[in-house]
């Protein structure tokens, strides 16, 4: 098959299969298993294809749609980074499908989550692949509106539901900015392709407006300040959900946009300048909120937060490759984590680390990938984590401005707390003591969830020696992906520090939980400095409050003049009804009287002619 | 010839259905409805296949008919179709297709079946005669034949408050459309004709730039009413509400597109400098119907009152295309209406049976749909994220590109505009998420504790529009295909704005 | 000097006043219902026919002296005539019921009596037989509306329509006396001729005094606002087929006389009776709707609904009035207007009548509308031929009649360039549907008592079916009613 | 002759009828007042004749087919005059209702 | 001021200040005798008008006829005969209107008329008037015969509830 063909159906495969899976009767648990994994494999071999015969860029189109002189292109425009997302996305999609099958097998509502799945695949690969930025808001947003299904999925938690219309609410707010920037972007160039507006010129004024109304959406699907808040609370939705949604799709479709239209963001200092800071106060925001958290995928979740941070910093410092290189390990890694702390959760049937403890002898395979994943983390050399963590330090280090110190401080800063939660879950999870009976007879996972799990420990272990590999630098379009110098003795250090502070504490007691130490810091922490309550009370009542007098006023101003209008007139010609209920001589009256005030009209209007 | 058919074959069989039994005249109606919708999708055929492009602002119907009627009030029968008419008709004659359908099996509580299909019949002339005119005084007419039948349905076959809500309806609606009779005689009087052909050819030539004004406000107001503009718009929630479920549909599927019709090809067709003047006011309008439907609906208790009033905001949407009156904007404003027509019809539809089932609408009383009515709590939430405009969905074109022509006319106004637009559209899906939380999620509330399943006259009416939604949402071309060349030259080559500056 | 009568001209006219006498006569030999209403159905038929005939010839005059002519048997002429004789012939026939307990002899001479008035009102052509002939045309119906004898109701309305019509008489007497004493003429050509060439009589402030109250004094027979007052009582207290000849043939009597007078007479002084007509015209359809919105009997409502048709039909003549370019042009089109509303109006009453009469049991009067809830069940075809006949007046498809109605007054307002009458007239149409509607739906209503079917009268199925027939077919083709309208010689 | 004296004894006596129809409440008294205002009417026709040059008699024409109708008119009214008092026991005409057929029992509101 | 100036003004006021009595009186008898008075005086006017025809009408038909009827039905009404209080309705409107009227009226023929002359034709004879009759007004006067056939019976329809009752 061709290249051209080929392209078009790496998103169109799982969404066939989405499309057949979400017709099918609930029952049917085998089709839709089958129907899910073929998806997300299918996705993989035409990516794996791609990857090995794609060396050039390229691209098709053909008109979707024509409003005006705007022309609605729906074509694909694939280039190297292009295809390694896409891996990613097949592999993580993979790993996820194959996994759920184990993880919902006494779920009844498992044909609708695996078709939801392959759609929330498709999505994220039509995001990856179009040239096209209304096609890309297609997927942007099918994306989101699966992550609100899937993290509804689960019928016995209350606050799914609450979580999975915050999560699409949220990111529908950023994406308000984002379609806004398209537009610009669209109005522009007369057209959508992204090769036409990026090689447009933009007078500085409106790329900078265009950037920053894009960057709204950046911020809101990859969860940055101050758009970060759904992602949390997202891990309501089942935990392969959450493996999908913060490995490899949604999360990573921010940067992975940012990354491609990244002319349009360094055109001017300002977009770099908003990632810069945004980047660093999301990145300690995050790992500060993770070492406070019980629940362990919240700590997974904050962690991501903070991760995700890392890219959009290297964005920031004029490094998009080094950011992909990053969302490539992290996606491996985070979703290893995810998929492991599912089974971890499998096995103790609860989320909460005070509830675990001790488990590393009744689980080896998780305990053993679950620390490659922690190591890839936490950077730790030769993990994955490691290469790319100390590659967008190095960028920024490199880089000069108040920017690049700026990422660079929270950076190192990030590393040593980073360090102390992931050393922190490692050890309340593996260590110590049993804090429940579940946790005193824990038992490996049944295969479909261990070996994905397994497998994923690869890459993230692995992931990181492509750095060495020419060919992997070229697809990211960088060069010097692996700087062996003196400078990564800084983040060493200072992880080392945050590991030995984590374990000392640990050691005084092994039954309490480290966090303690934090004192009252620990609350702020563990309600990420009460962002949420903030925009509660900033964004969310007060619309609420404008939404109810609005529609007071709706109803009674508005209808009620309407309303009114009629009562008025009812009442006119009740009023105009009396004057009749008389005697027989007001009528005389009447007409007498209108005979002499006609007459006299008239006489006065003749008289003035 | 097929334009006559289009409208006697329901005309005729309307007074057959009314006359026959129960059983039978439904029957025979929902053949006639079918027959209709084969014979409206032959329209398509061109009498001239290849015509010979006409420069200017020609407006080239694939298939004409022009016959005196009454010469003495300048009114003659003259029928036509082109590309911006010709999905509207289809949608008309398919969602008038699937309420019989569903009549064939579910007839409202206050029975005589019959003449429910035969009213929806007759509503199905007005509404297709409206699209089809070509005369300013034959629209008229057409336009008024909707408001009885309407009335009519809700008024015997509606809920609680259904005399209420239909005489808010007719009485408002009559409103309108006196005023589009005096508009369209101001325009007749100025200019000595009704050809809406000619009319829109030579810009309104003849009518001096106050009398363009006049005119287009007169007509804007009475479609607006029709639309409805915010703050027109406060009948069309309680006639919903009380509607019955076919009702609603053909209300909100179509009725409504009169209006915007009605703007597009009469208003801005005929006075279109009239139209470039008042055009702010009305996109400022149209914003403000979007930001109040959306947030009206955001704090709305009642099932088919938020259905209602998404309406108002998503006719906002179609508003604010026409409003920047570019090719663009038409565009979306047609694609916005056919997907509304789409998927607001299947909102009624299963907010109907929901409450059919549930005995109650009130959101406060619903819930946990999806443990109990699995598909249909399913297809509800395929219905409310298409209408929130879900990209990949029908819903998603006519909204976002209402926001590109708002941005791509310029200026401080419209591009707040398009700012506050866009807006609207997070509120929108703010309250659709809200209202599939309060149904469908959650543990089942005892109002939805048995549900049956669905019927096969559910699945028959609902099926078509499903695959619509999503066909049209991926495949838009299906209708703006052909709409383009006539917006295109109605629009003056891109934007009317050009051209009268 | 013996001057030559026309008598072909006068045809009608004779057959109309035969009519009258045959009534009576055949009343007194033979005094059985059904003789009696066949002689007086058969002449008014033969009356119409005359008419005809009489329209598709030559225009003949009579009665001419050198001030101009009497009797002019003119198209327009001909076409009231033919109006007259057939309403009078549709209410005899709506009448079968009624005159069970009514004298029938006398019932129907002094409703050809009326006819002869309202035939000769068409054809006159100066103020004396206009005037003669109106009050022909009302006196007999004075009688009528107290003809139901022993109702209090029936004898005040009776009170109120002779009180109220013999001081309007005696107005438009006067002014008539004022044109004479001005002019030295009443045949409507010498007045046209004096009033534009005149000058002197232009400075003359009685002058206009004397057109106005000559107009006032008319209009209180179209139940005009502020002289209608007398109609609701009327209509009430009268039997149900008087009420709609009332409202019908007596109506178009006083449209006619408007009409005549202003536009033949009085041109010349149109622009002083302009804004008084154009006020009563909306006055009239205002007061008219908006009482009507209030109304609990049935024959009330229809009485304010025809109060308020009055002021469409006079809103044409009154925005030409005022118009600024007062061409002959827009003047032939205002009269076509008023003529053809009139027509489609007139069609739609009897319509609305009809029903009422064939809804109530036997002589029965209007009673409230309550009663006639549910009956859509009982009698669907009568309620369909009601519902068109009420949405027809509210000006609404399927009452195409009435849509094309509004319309032609919509655009011989707007034509004259008077457009915020075409909104007053509009707004009015919404009001006016507020209770058309309502009563529709009544009809539609569910039953409170299981009712016990009345019966149809054959000859008010055929009435009203005529009636209905006639509604449809000027519904769908009212260029019929155009092209009648516009043979109207007036204005030319 | 000056015109203008019967002129406006025409004009008083049209007045004091209006007045009389409009104080009265005697049904019959208010008829005898109908009589002045078309006596005045009359009057005005016959006038004119006089005053107008080169009239025929048409006024007095007029004059004498009014008298007709007025006596007419007369005979009719009082007949029907008498019918109310039959029934009614009186003949005030400000007893007799104009409209009484209003709506009262419904609530004012659209519906 | 010439004979008939005189005889104009004098009957003129007669008419009037009986017309005035006929409005105000509180006998419902005298006012019905007031009437004659008016009439009677405008008839004397009409023959200084030189109208005998009518003026003879006048008297014949409407001090014989007219009064006569009415005075029959203030009896068949059972009027009391003395000063009753009830005639009349409190009055302004009609004070306002009946005033407004006449002399509104008055004002407009003075300004019209001024104090112009002319002077009296011939004195008219019936023949005269019968010409013009039954030359130019045949027509009203033969619809004013159905006019008064229809008048006749239907007084006498009204007055006789047992006519054409169901027997």
């Amino acid at each position: 098959m061709s290249i051209d063909t080929l392209g078009p159906l790496l998103p169109a495969v799982p969404f066939v299969a989405a499309l057949l899976g979400l017709l099918l009767p609930q029952r049917s648990r085998t089709v839709a298993a089958v129907l899910g994994i073929g998806g997300a494999a299918g996705a993989l071999l035409i990516a794996i294809d791609l990857a090995l015969r794609v060396d050039e860029p390229y691209s098709t189109s053909v008109e979707l749609v024509r409003f005006g002189n705007l022309p609605v292109m729906f074509g694909v425009l694939i280039d190297q980074p292009t295809l390694l997302v896409a891996l990613a996305v097949g592999v993580v999609a993979l790993a996820v499908q194959v996994y759920s099958v184990a993880y919902l097998a006494d779920d009844d509502r498992y044909a609708p989550y695996a078709a939801q799945v392959s759609l929330f695949t498709a999505a994220m690969l039509l995001v990856v692949v179009s040239g096209d930025l209304i096609v890309l808001l297609v997927g942007w947003e099918v994306m989101g509106i699966c992550s609100y299904l899937l993290i509804g999925h689960d019928r016995r938690l209350p606050e799914a539901p609450k979580a999975a219309v915050k999560a699409f609410i949220v990111t529908r707010v950023g994406d308000v900015g984002f379609l806004l920037g398209i537009v610009v972007l669209g109005v522009n160039a007369g057209s959508f392709q992204i090769a036409d507006v990026v090689g447009s010129p933009l007078s500085t004024t409106e790329g900078t407006v265009a950037a920053l109304l894009l960057l709204a959406g950046v911020a809101g699907k990859s969860a940055q300040f101050p758009l970060h808040t759904w992602l949390p609370d997202a891990m309501a939705g089942p935990t392969p959900i959450s493996a999908l949604i913060h490995a490899a799709t949604m999360v990573a479709a921010g940067i992975y946009v940012v990354a491609r239209l990244y002319p349009v963001f360094s055109a001017s200092p300002v977009p770099l300048a908003v990632l810069g800071v945004m980047a660093a106060i999301t990145m300690l925001l995050g790992a500060l909120a993770a070492t406070a958290q019980d629940d362990i995928k919240r700590v997974l979740a904050w962690s991501t937060v903070s991760q995700l941070a890392y890219m959009v910093g290297a964005l920031a410092v004029g490094a998009p490759g080094v950011a992909l290189f990053h969302l490539l390990t992290h996606a491996a890694f985070k979703a290893l984590l995810f998929l492991a702390a599912g089974s971890v959760i499998h096995a103790v049937g609860s989320n909460l680390m005070s509830t675990m403890g001790g488990l590393r002898r009744g689980m080896p395979v998780t305990f053993w990938s679950t620390t490659i994943g922690l190591g890839a983390l936490i950077g730790l050399p030769p993990l994955a984590g490691f290469w790319s963590k100390d590659a967008i330090l190095a960028a920024a280090s490199e880089e000069t401005g108040w920017v690049a110190v700026l990422v660079f401080v929270s950076g190192v800063v990030t590393v040593l707390v980073t360090a102390w939660y992931a050393t922190r879950l490692w050890l309340r999870t593996f260590f110590g003591e049993p804090r429940s009976d579940a946790a005193r007879h824990p038992h490996e996972p049944p295969g479909a969830m261990a070996w994905p799990v397994a497998l994923l420990a690869v890459p993230s272990a692995l992931l990181g020696f492509a750095a060495f590999s020419g060919g992997f630098e070229t697809r990211l379009g960088v060069h010097d992906l692996v700087h062996l110098d003196a400078s990564i003795l800084v983040p060493l250090v200072v992880l080392t520090v945050g590991v030995l502070a984590a374990w000392l504490v640990w050691r005084r007691d092994t039954a309490a939980d480290p966090a303690r130490v934090l004192g009252p810091l620990r609350p702020v922490f563990a309600n990420a400095f009460y962002i949420d309550n903030v925009q509660d009370a900033l964004v969310v009542q007060p619309v609420r409050a404008l939404a109810r007098s609005v529609r007071r006023v709706d109803e009674s101003i508005v209808d009620g003049a309407v309303e009114g209008t009629g009562d008025g007139t009812l009442r006119l010609g009740e009023a105009v009804a009396g004057v009749h209920r008389a005697g027989l001589s007001r009528a005389a009256t009447a007409v007498l009287a209108g005979a002499l005030l006609i007459g006299l009209a008239a006489v006065a209007l003749g008289g003035v002619q | 010839m097929i334009l006559v058919a289009v409208l006697a074959i329901p005309a005729v069989f309307a007074v057959v259905v009314a006359l026959l039994g129960d059983r039978i005249g439904r029957i025979v109606g929902t053949a006639a409805a079918t027959l209709t919708f084969l014979t409206s999708l032959l329209l398509a055929v061109r009498d001239d296949p290849d015509p010979l492009p006409v420069g200017g602002r020609a407006i080239q119907p694939w298939q004409e008919l022009n016959v005196p009627w009454v010469p003495g009030l300048d009114l003659r029968f003259h029928l036509g179709v082109d590309g911006i008419s010709y999905p509207l008709v289809v949608l008309t004659t398919l969602l008038t297709l699937l309420c019989c359908v569903y009549t064939l099996w579910m007839v409202p509580d206050a029975g005589r079946g019959r003449l429910l299909t035969a009213l929806l019949l007759v509503i199905e002339v007005g509404i297709v005669g409206t699209f089809l005119a070509l005369d300013l005084v034959l629209f008229f007419v057409f336009f008024e034949v909707v408001l009885l039948p309407m009335y009519a349905v809700i008024a015997v076959w509606g809920g609680e408050g259904r005399r209420h809500a239909a005489r808010k309806f007719v009485l408002y609606t009559l409103f309108g459309s006196v005023l589009l009779l005096v508009g369209v005689f101001t325009i007749v009087a100025a200019t000595g004709t009704a050809d809406i052909i000619r009319l829109t050819a030579t810009s309104g030539a003849g009518m001096s730039r106050t009398t363009q004004l006049v005119a287009f406000v007169l007509l804007a107001v009475a479609f607006a009413v029709k639309s409805p503009l915010w703050p027109l718009h406060t009948w069309l929630p309680d006639a919903h509400t009380e509607a019955p479920t076919v009702g609603s549909v053909i209300l909100a599927g179509v009725l409504l597109k009169m209006g915007t019709y009605g703007l597009i090809r009469v208003a801005v067709g005929v006075t279109p400098d009239g139209a470039a003047r008042v055009a702010p006011v009305l996109g400022v309008l149209a914003v403000a119907a979007i930001l109040v439907g959306s947030l009206v609906c955001l704090a709305q208790t009642a099932l088919k009152r938020l259905i209602a009033y998404s309406s108002v905001g998503h006719m906002g949407f179609v508003l604010l295309g026409i409003a920047t009156l570019s090719a663009v904007g038409i565009q979306a404003a047609l694609i916005g209406n056919i997907a509304h027509g789409l998927i607001t019809g299947l909102l009624f539809f299963l907010a109907g049976a929901i409450k059919d089932r549930a005995h109650t609408g009130d959101l406060t009383r619903l819930g946990g749909l999806r443990e109990t009515a699995p598909t249909l709590a399913g297809i509800l939430g395929f219905a409310a994220i298409a209408s929130l405009g879900l990209p990949g969905l029908a819903g998603f074109w006519g909204e976002a590109f209402a926001v590109v022509a708002s941005f791509q006319r310029g200026g401080p106004l419209w591009t707040v505009l398009a700012v506050a637009a866009a807006i609207g559209g997070a509120v929108t899906a703010a309250y659709f998420l809200r209202l599939l939380r309060k149904v469908t999620h959650g543990p089942a509330a005892p109002s939805v504790a048995s549900m049956p399943r669905l019927s096969p006259a559910e699945f028959v009416s609902w099926a078509p529009l499903i695959v619509l939604t999503l066909v049209v949402g991926l495949l838009p071309a299906l209708v703006l295909g052909m709409a383009f060349d006539p917006v295109w030259s109605l629009t003056y080559d891109g934007s009317l704005v050009w051209f009268s500056r | 000097m013996v001057q030559s009568v026309d008598h072909a001209a006068l045809l009608p006219t004779y057959l109309a006043a035969g009519t009258a006498l045959l009534v009576l006569l055949v009343d007194l030999a033979i005094a059985r219902r059904a003789a009696v209403l066949t002689v007086a159905v058969l002449g008014a038929a033969a009356t119409g026919v005359a008419a005809v005939v009489i329209g598709r010839g030559v225009d003949r005059s009579t009665f001419c002296t050198a001030a101009g002519c009497s009797y002019v048997a003119d198209d327009t002429g001909a076409l009231l005539a033919v109006l007259f004789a057939g309403l009078t012939l549709v209410v005899l026939l709506l009448s079968v019921p009624a005159l069970r307990s009514l004298p029938a002899g006398e019932y129907c001479f002094l409703l050809a009596c009326a006819m002869t008035g309202g035939v000769a009102l068409g054809f006159s052509r100066d103020l004396i037989t206009l005037i003669v002939s109106l009050e022909t045309l009302t006196l007999p119906l004075y009688i009528l509306v107290g003809l139901r004898r022993r109702s209090i109701g029936s004898a005040e309305g009776a009170v109120t329509f002779f009180v109220i019509s013999v001081v309007a008489t005696a107005v438009t007497l006067l002014g008539a006396a004022f044109l004479y004493a001005l002019t030295g003429s009443v045949h409507f050509g010498g007045l046209r001729a004096a009033l534009a060439d005149n000058a002197a009589l232009r400075d003359i402030p009685l002058t206009a005094a004397a057109v106005v109250l000559v107009l006032v004094g008319l209009a209180f027979k179209v139940a005009a606002v502020p002289f209608h007052a007398w109609a609701p009582a009327a209509y009430d207290g009268a039997p149900v087929p008087v009420a709609a000849y009332l409202s019908t043939a007596s109506k178009l009597g006083g449209v006619v006389a408007i009409l005549y007078v202003a536009v033949d007479a009085l041109r010349p002084w149109l622009d002083v009776a302009g804004p008084a007509l154009a006020a009563l015209a909306v006055l009239t359809m205002t007061v008219g709707n908006l009482v009507a919105l209030r109304q609990r009997r049935m024959v009330r409502l229809l009485a304010w609904s025809s109060v308020a048709q009055a002021g469409y039909i006079l809103a044409p003549l009154g925005a030409f009035a005022l118009a600024g370019g007062r061409t002959d042009e827009a003047l032939s089109l205002a009269v076509a207007a008023t003529i053809a509303y009139t027509v489609f109006y007139v069609v739609m009453e009897l319509g609305a009548f009809g029903a009422v009469i064939a809804l109530r049991p036997g002589d029965a009067d209007g009673g409230e509308i309550a009663d006639y809830r549910g009956t859509a069940r009982t009698h669907p075809w009568v309620a369909g031929a009601f519902v068109l006949a009420l949405v027809g007046l509210a000006g609404l498809p399927p009452g195409l009649a009435g849509l094309f109605a509004k319309v032609v007054v919509v655009r011989s307002l707007l034509g004259g360039q008077a457009g915020w009458l075409a909104i007053v007239v509009a707004l009015n149409a919404v009001v006016g549907l507020a209770y058309y509607v309502r009563v529709a739906a009544t009809l539609f209503g569910p039953t409170t008592e299981t009712e016990k079917r009345v019966r149809v009268p054959w000859a008010v199925a055929a009435a009203l079916g005529a009636a209905t027939a006639v509604a449809l077919v000027v519904g769908f083709a009212p260029q019929l009613v155009l092209d009648a309208a516009a043979l109207s010689q007036l204005g030319r | 002759m000056h015109p203008v004296i019967p002129y406006v004894t025409a004009a008083l006596l049209f007045g004091l009828g209006v007045y009389g129809v409009l104080r009265r409440r005697n049904a019959v008294l208010l008829l005898m007042s109908v009589e002045l205002m078309l006596n005045a009417v009359n009057l005005v026709l016959v006038t004119a004749d006089a005053s107008v040059v080169g009239a025929h008699a048409t006024g007095q024409v007029f004059a004498l087919f009014v008298i007709v109708i007025a006596a007419a008119e007369v005979g009719v009214g009082l007949a029907l005059v008498l019918q109310l008092y039959r029934l009614h026991r009186n003949i005030a005409v400000d007893t007799v209702a104009l409209d009484d057929g209003s709506l009262d029992d419904e609530p004012v509101g659209v519906g | 001021m010439t004979t008939a100036d005189v005889l104009l003004f004098g009957l003129g006021a007669v008419a009037v200040g009986a017309g005035l009595l006929v409005v105000t009186t509180k006998h419902v008898v005298r006012a019905g005798l007031w009437l004659v008075v008016t009439l009677g005086a405008t008839a004397g006017l009409y023959l200084v008008l030189t109208a005998e025809l009518v003026a003879w009408v006048q008297v014949l038909l409407y001090v014989g006829a007219v009064v006569v009827l009415l005075l029959f039905a203030v009896m068949l009404t059972r009027a009391p005969i003395g000063v009753s209080y009830d005639l009349d309705r409190p009055g302004w409107p009609a004070l306002l209107v009946g005033a407004g009227s006449g002399l509104g009226l008055g004002a407009l023929l003075v300004d019209a008329y001024r104090w112009s002359t002319v002077d009296l034709p011939a004195t008219g004879s019936a023949e005269r008037l019968g010409t013009e009759i039954f030359r130019s007004w045949v027509l009203p006067f033969e619809v004013l015969s159905v006019l008064l056939l229809a008048a006749l019976v239907g007084a006498i329809i009204v007055s006789r509830p047992d006519i054409g009752e169901r027997r």
